[in-house]
């Protein structure tokens, strides 16, 4: 009995947001969304928890109408056409497995409601669960199951007919690192082999830069940033965005002179600043420098004097992450965080209380405005 | 005889009968020779008499019965709703064996009468008069029934007729002045009941001394099966309890209906319907045996001489509701 | 509020709601008959409507030409008169019989509805909670005495309760040498109606306990609270829309109740049932049996409305939102 | 998951039971009575009660009569009663307090008042066909059990599954089938049960609208009890009961349902 | 009506596991584990999907009762302890906040359950809100809150009564990196200053080793390693673990000497390794050699010859994942990955095709049992 209408497919359809809003009650939770996902890209939306990116995916679904603007698959509007109709596959964030159904049922929903033969279905359905590890766990059933063996299921059950488009609401939240990129690599290979438009929504910065080809940043409701992952890593387009994308230090500073491609800044305590990104602001206008934890190095002492791009303080604390040491220095009004490379530690580590100056290269000194 | 028969062939006739004894053999008995004799069909649908007058009230524009059996009580009430027919004398051979009391002017007859009295546990012995049972001695011993079932209006004129000193026949008209009476009964009363029956097995097991007051067709049939319980009849006198039939005014295919009430008072259905329920037949001219004389008054003189008293219901349908409003205000808050 | 649907997709605002017919191709009937249905406003309507149908004509209009009839009369020796009166509403509160009636109508209805919730609740936990065969025991057990006439049952209770019962004995062998007496008081048929009217709570409790998530109870024992605690304060609202039915369905059935009052209260404590079944029955006083009638039916219907729009409101609150 | 009832509520749960179950051994007990009337405690022991139920041909087809017409009643009230129940859950209707009160109300109204009223009802439109008058007599008041209960699980079922199943492909009607209706069953169920119970225990309705040719056992029962209190009456109840066993059995067996897990 | 056996307290209390197993049908799903977390200290659990380690927690706290073994809390024994007197805080990996109460109510409950008084209620709650950035969001109820709001109402839930056994299941799933760390910052200083003992699911190795003392890491309800977390990370005590605590790249190799705390062994392919890891294993045996992606330098062309610790290879792909750059090199036998710091790339960065060599210190230089 299949449901002609909606069939696989191999190609995915673009997904366009624009001037998408939804109000709840008195509040106002997403606010004249314009997207664009083009046809077998992953898109991922990014931002702080409450920020509307369920919201907005449950709106792409169907699932939630827009108090206003218009959402088109392939081009064509589907504000008026029935969820069931839209040929999307989604993985909810908390799964919303059917809980009387085994796990094969579970995986094998979507394509029964395509009509797919029961050989296609069984040999399909076998394919989606080695995916996502889950062979030998087809009749258990979802409240036997672990948290993330859960996951799984819901990710299977998603992409298991190849949907024209994939709405993934933190596919991989519970899933240990190993497994995690064990499976943002098969999930990768699936979009580029079967061209699925997919539309990711995940709050780990690295899987938006590992997976997607955009990355939009929410903020309250709104897009901060809409472009590449590297884009929105190195030019991050907003004091915000630039925080989000990963933990940063904000000098507040002041324009000095912007030619040639290279900016002066002057920080506040009287610091220089070059800066390789150019920018509208003019002579003396304020602005914020920002500097990625990882793009700094450190020295012992204080700075030779005369360079542009150091700034010292005494350690204040010290962790040590696995791949690198996080070091924090008192800097006059804020503390100014480095990321150390283990291997770029030298013989004597930074201990709390030494002074020891951070210095980074033109190229990774941001500018963004105040806010 | 087909040939004599005819006229009924193949018609159909719906009958209200009652439950209980009477009913089950008035549907195995009567009414199989009655479609044979007549090639006619009867269907049979047993109630109780107040029920079976709300059918015929509920389908007066549309009749779906023919012949209704119900107390004499509801007689006056159909007949003032204008729900039945008089009998077609000269149709209804078998009306000539018919005691002129049972007859209703004509609108109606009467099929069996029973008597209605106190029954009691055979363990105890029961009181001559009815008077005795206001005694304290009887507290919480005795069962009266409900308000619901027509014998309450025979209790009624029992309390009047203590209080009064009259006979029943006077003291039917001073039952509004006696409810004071009947409120001194309360400390007696265990229980009001409403399914004789029952109430004869709960006294037969010995959970009441005395019943008052209920028909002998529900009492009897235990006694007759070895129950301990039985009836006795109070000085005062006893009461008639006189089941009837009618024609429904309007009811399809009349003339079986007719042929149908007819057969009901032949002498040889009289015989059987009596003996089978213990109820003694209105009609004249039946013989009975020893055994079946201990549990009914017949013939007529019998009943006479018993006492058996027929309340005046136009009366008293009249004054009923007053009156179970103020049993309810006395047994009910 | 957002409203979610079931069986059809586009929901939410009005204005989708009238947006038009949908658009895109139908593929099979089927689906076009849903489909078609499930996006228009009507829906709703569509699928009430037959069954409301069905009451209106079979139930509301001989029902509501019963009402009107209470605006009739009836002559002294029972014949039906035309016109309208308001004879049988006066009767009915000229006198604080029928009031007295009516509150305990009320009260046993009420209790019988506060007794069956507080035996329903171990029941229901057993039957939701339990493996499956104290489940089919417990379900089994307690629809088994719907299954028996009202008068054998009543039969049984009387056995038990008299003077020389079960229960008497019962309290005899525990040192009681008195016992109260049960039997023909409101407390038989309290203990009756609580009886029968006992799965009609159960069974819509036991359904909205098992949908309750195990791991909230959990959190509740987790974070301090003990068993009875986790069950006022967590079982218990939860269960709340159940109740609701339990507690509807058992309140409109007692109040009705007429022939068990008649039995087991031996007639001393009627209810309003009983004097409708007595004013139609006996008395053929059919107005005054619909008066009586109506007067309960409003009592009920107040009472279920008020009780529901309360539930409903609390549990509107938590799902109103929900998605 | 592994935490089932308390032990203190399985001795709750017992002790009641033993109290539901009281009143229905004494007439258990009074059936077997070699008595020609009812006595407790039973004396001698017979099963000749049971015997002459079952020999009576009136009692049987009174039996079967009443089981046909449950089943008519109860397929007839899930039919109008579970889509209702979805329109009032799920939907806005215009007026819905008013016509849940609507639904509800033959619950309320006493059951001799809607019988006798029907049959007024019937007799003015000359409608004269028994069977059909009892079904829709039973319907009316079996009705509101079903979108009573049914509309509690519409309201208890999880929608977030109904979403996905949407996402999935599933159109509405598959949605209701393979997504809803497990979430509503339990409710259906014991709608179900209690509409067939309600239906075939009727006698108020019945009292009024049924003839001879149909005539229901809660019916035929009042006419064997008003013609002798004997322990033939115990021996119909004792059989009920033993019948509601076997149709628990049934239920379990042909349709597949686990009345255990009625709510789960 | 406080329960009077159920007091909030300062001091953590010590929890021990001995030989606990649970099985669920016929699937053993933890075996004989034994765990020590300390008074005041952070146990963290690690784990692939599925090992596990919900349901130790759940086994703690008196949810599921072990199919052997003992659990004693402070000393005590408390299988046969009530899970309400346990005095624990617990955060359910699926939240399983009380669908009928809000925000407040349900960060209350477990304080009402002790009888606090109304105004030190309204202050704790008032704080564990704030803790967990929830404030203004009292009023709501869960179904109306984002998933990483209803995860953060579950952290403030379990936190707010100060118990004396704080269980996390996976507490900072659905939270953005930002607000991870804020809050992790804020479980750390909280555990100090309460010395709460804390036992934490995660699957997040970066989490685990910022937070954790502890670290014990489960494979298949067995514990595979417990140590501290540098230890765990320094010296994993097999391949499992050096494998799950960070991608690590495993060379086949055959002891050759071990000696003055340094270990020389040889690849299969030929390349001499040195580690500065002491190990029990004798000359000639089997071993593998793990090296972690980001000890890896790396230098374009082929290797000087001679050096220790080298290996070479053509450039399969790269991956730019923020901090860092992925580069896989096609070695024969295995694809070794490196994890280039930003700024350690030089004017040419690796590109696919070119050739590259890889080398890495001896102290980076693991040794791990073959399995
Ligand atoms: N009720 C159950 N019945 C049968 N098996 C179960 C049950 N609960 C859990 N399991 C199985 O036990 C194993 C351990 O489950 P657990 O929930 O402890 O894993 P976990 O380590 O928390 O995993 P995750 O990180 O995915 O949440 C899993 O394989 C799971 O499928
Ligand atoms: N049904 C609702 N009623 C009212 N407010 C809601 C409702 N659903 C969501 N919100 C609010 O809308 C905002 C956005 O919610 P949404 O679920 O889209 O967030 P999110 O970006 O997915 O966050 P997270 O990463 O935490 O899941 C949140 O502040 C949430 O509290
Ligand atoms: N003979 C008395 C009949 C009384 C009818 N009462 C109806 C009760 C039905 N359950
Ligand atoms: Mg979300
Ligand atoms: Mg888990």
């Amino acid at each position: 009995m299949g449901n002609p209408a909606v069939t696989t497919n191999r190609g995915g359809g673009s997904v366009s947001l624009s001037g998408i809003s939804r109000r709840y009650g008195a509040s106002q939770v997403v606010s004249d969304v314009n997207l664009e996902a083009r046809s077998g890209e992953i898109l991922a939306l990014l931002g702080p928890s409450g920020c509307g990116k369920t919201t907005t995916l449950r709106m792409i679904a169907g699932l939630v109408q827009p108090t206003s603007g218009e959402i088109s698959i392939d081009g064509k509007p589907v504000t008026t056409l029935p969820v069931h109709r839209r040929n999307l596959g989604m993985l909810f964030q908390n799964y919303a497995l059917f809980p009387h159904m085994t796990v094969l049922e579970n995986v094998a929903f979507g394509l029964s409601m395509r009509g797919t033969p029961k050989a296609e279905m069984a040999h399909r359905v076998k394919q989606a669960l080695a995916l996502t590890h889950l062979t030998g766990f087809e009749d258990r059933m979802p409240a036997a199951l672990s948290g993330g063996q859960q996951q799984r299921v819901a990710l299977a059950r998603a992409i298991v007919y190849q949907p024209k488009v994939l709405l993934l609401d933190e596919p991989f939240g519970a899933l240990d690192k190993k497994l995690r990129e064990a499976m943002q690599i098969e999930l990768r290979q699936l979009c580029n082999k079967l061209g699925l438009t997919t539309i990711l929504v995940t709050h780990d910065q690295e899987e938006a830069l590992v997976l997607a080809d955009q990355i939009a940043v929410m903020r309250g409701g709104r897009i901060e940033q809409v472009a590449s992952a590297r884009e929105v890593y190195e030019r991050p387009a907003s004091h915000f965005v630039a925080d989000f994308i990963g933990t940063s230090n904000f000098i507040p500073s002041a324009v000095l002179e912007s030619r040639n491609g290279m900016t002066t800044l002057a920080g506040l305590s009287g610091n220089v600043f070059t800066s390789s990104m150019t920018t509208n602001l003019g002579a003396g206008e304020k602005a914020i420098v920002a500097v990625r934890p990882e793009s700094i190095r450190l020295t012992p002492g204080e700075p030779s004097g005369g360079e542009t791009n150091t700034i010292s303080g005494n350690v204040l604390r010290t962790v040590f992450k696995g791949q690198s040491l996080s070091v924090w220095l008192d800097v006059p009004g804020l503390e100014f965080v480095c990321a150390l490379p283990i291997e770029a530690i030298g013989a004597t580590p930074p201990e709390p209380g030494t002074r020891w100056t951070a210095n980074w290269s033109a190229e990774r000194t941001l500018i963004v405005r105040e806010q | 005889g087909f040939v004599r028969n005819g006229f009924a062939a193949g018609k159909e006739i719906h009958v209200g009968i009652w439950g209980g004894s009477q009913g089950e053999f008035v549907k195995k008995e009567i009414i199989p020779a009655f479609e044979k004799d007549f090639n006619c069909k009867v269907t049979a649908e047993e109630g109780f008499t107040l029920a079976n007058v709300g059918k015929m009230r509920a389908t007066k524009d549309n009749p779906k019965f023919s012949v209704m059996f119900i107390d004499d009580v509801a007689i006056p009430i159909c007949k003032a709703e204008d729900l039945i027919d008089q009998l077609p004398k000269g149709d209804m051979p078998a009306l000539a064996n018919l005691y002129d009391k049972f007859a209703f002017g004509g609108w109606g007859s009467a099929l069996a009468i029973s008597v209605a009295s106190m029954f009691h546990n055979t363990a105890v012995s029961p009181p001559a008069s009815y008077a005795d049972l206001w005694k304290p001695e009887y507290a919480g011993k005795l069962k009266l029934v409900s308000p619901k079932n027509t014998p309450s209006v025979f209790f009624l004129i029992v309390a009047a007729s203590i209080k009064s000193g009259k006979p029943f026949a006077e003291a039917q008209y001073l039952i509004d002045d006696s409810f004071d009476k009947v409120a001194e009964l309360k400390p007696n009363i265990m229980n009001l009941f409403d399914n004789g029956p029952q109430a004869a097995n709960e006294v037969a097991q010995g959970q009441a001394d005395i019943g008052l007051l209920e028909l002998s067709k529900y009492i009897y049939p235990y006694t007759a099966k070895g129950a301990p319980v039985t009836m006795s009849f109070p000085k005062e006198g006893s009461f008639a309890g006189n089941n009837c039939q009618v024609l429904v005014k309007g009811g399809p295919n009349r003339d079986v209906a007719v042929a149908f009430m007819n057969r009901m008072l032949e002498p040889k259905v009289q015989k059987a319907f009596s003996e089978y329920a213990l109820t003694a037949p209105p009609v004249s001219g039946i013989e009975f045996s020893a055994d079946t004389l201990k549990y009914i008054a017949y013939p007529l003189s019998e009943m006479d001489k018993r006492g058996l008293f027929t309340p005046d219901w136009e009366f008293i349908n009249a004054k009923r509701s007053a009156w179970t409003e103020k049993m309810n205000g006395i047994f009910a808050v | 509020m957002e409203r979610t649907i079931p069986f059809e997709t586009p929901r939410e605002s009005e204005e989708v709601m009238a947006a038009g017919p949908v658009a895109g191709r139908f593929s099979r009937p089927a689906e076009m008959f849903w489909t078609a249905f499930s996006s228009t406003r009507h829906t709703g309507l569509f699928l009430v409507a037959p069954a409301l149908l069905f009451l209106a004509i079979w139930f509301l209009w001989p029902v509501l030409s019963m009402i009107v009839s209470s605006f009739s009369s009836h002559s002294v020796d029972g014949v039906m008169v035309e016109g309208i009166t308001f004879e049988n509403y006066t009767r009915l509160f000229s006198s604080d019989l029928y009031f007295r009636i009516l509150m305990r109508t009320v009260r046993i209805a009420l209790l019988t509805s506060l007794c069956a919730m507080v035996f329903a609740y171990p029941l229901a936990i057993a039957i939701a909670r339990g493996g499956p065969s104290l489940a089919r025991l417990v379900t089994i057990t307690i629809l088994a005495p719907l299954l028996v006439n009202v008068v054998v049952r009543s039969y049984g209770w009387q056995t038990i309760l008299n003077k020389a019962g079960a229960f008497a004995w019962i309290l005899k062998q525990v040192g009681i040498t008195s016992p109260p007496v049960l039997l023909y008081t409101e407390w038989a048929v309290l203990i009756a109606c609580v009886h029968v009217y006992l799965p009609f709570m159960v069974m819509p409790l036991a359904a909205a306990i098992g949908r309750i998530d195990r791991t909230v109870e959990e959190a509740a024992r987790v974070a301090g609270a003990t068993r009875l605690k986790v069950f006022i304060r967590i079982v218990f609202p939860l269960s709340l829309p159940g109740l609701a039915v339990g507690a509807s369905l058992v309140f409109s059935l007692s109040s009705a109740a007429y022939v068990t009052p008649q039995i087991l209260g031996g007639n001393f404590s009627p209810l309003l049932g009983t004097l409708i079944e007595q004013q139609i029955l006996t008395l053929n006083d059919w107005p005054f049996g619909a008066a009586i009638s109506t007067l309960l039916i409003v009592m009920v219907l107040t009472v279920n409305l008020v009780f529901l729009n309360a539930v409903n409101r609390r549990f509107a609150r938590w799902t109103e939102s929900a998605r | 998951m592994t935490e089932t009832v308390s032990p203190a509520i399985r001795i709750v749960v017992a002790i009641i039971l033993l109290m539901v179950v009281a009143p229905l051994v004494v007439p258990l007990l009074m059936s077997i009575s070699d008595t020609a009337f009812i006595v407790f405690p039973p004396q001698g022991f017979t099963l000749k009660w049971y015997a002459a139920v079952l020999a009576n041909p009136e009692a049987r087809g009174s039996f079967l009569f009443s089981l046909e017409l449950a089943a008519i009643v109860t397929t007839v009230s899930l039919v109008l009663g579970i889509p209702c129940a979805a329109g009032l859950t799920r939907f806005k209707v215009p007026g819905q307090d008013i016509m849940l009160g609507i639904i509800l109300s033959p619950l309320i109204v006493p059951l001799i008042v809607t019988g006798i009223a029907l049959l007024q009802f019937f007799s003015m439109m000359n409608f004269r066909a028994t069977l059909l008058q009892l079904v829709i007599g039973h319907t009316v008041v079996c009705l509101p059990y079903v979108i009573r209960s049914v509309s509690a699980s519409f309201v208890l079922a999880n929608r977030n599954l109904e979403d996905a199943a949407a996402v999935l492909g599933a159109p509405p009607h598959v949605v209701a089938t393979r997504i809803v209706w497990p979430q509503v069953r339990p409710g259906i169920l014991a709608g179900g049960v209690f509409c067939f119970i309600v239906s075939f225990d009727d006698y108020p309705i019945s009292m009024w609208l049924a003839d001879g040719n149909h005539f229901p056992i809660p019916l035929y029962l009042y006419t064997v009890i008003e013609r002798s209190f004997d322990p033939s009456i115990a021996a119909i109840a004792s059989l009920m009961i033993f019948f509601a066993l076997l149709l628990v059995l049934v239920i379990e067996r042909v349709f597949g349902i686990n009345l255990a897990r009625l709510a789960s």
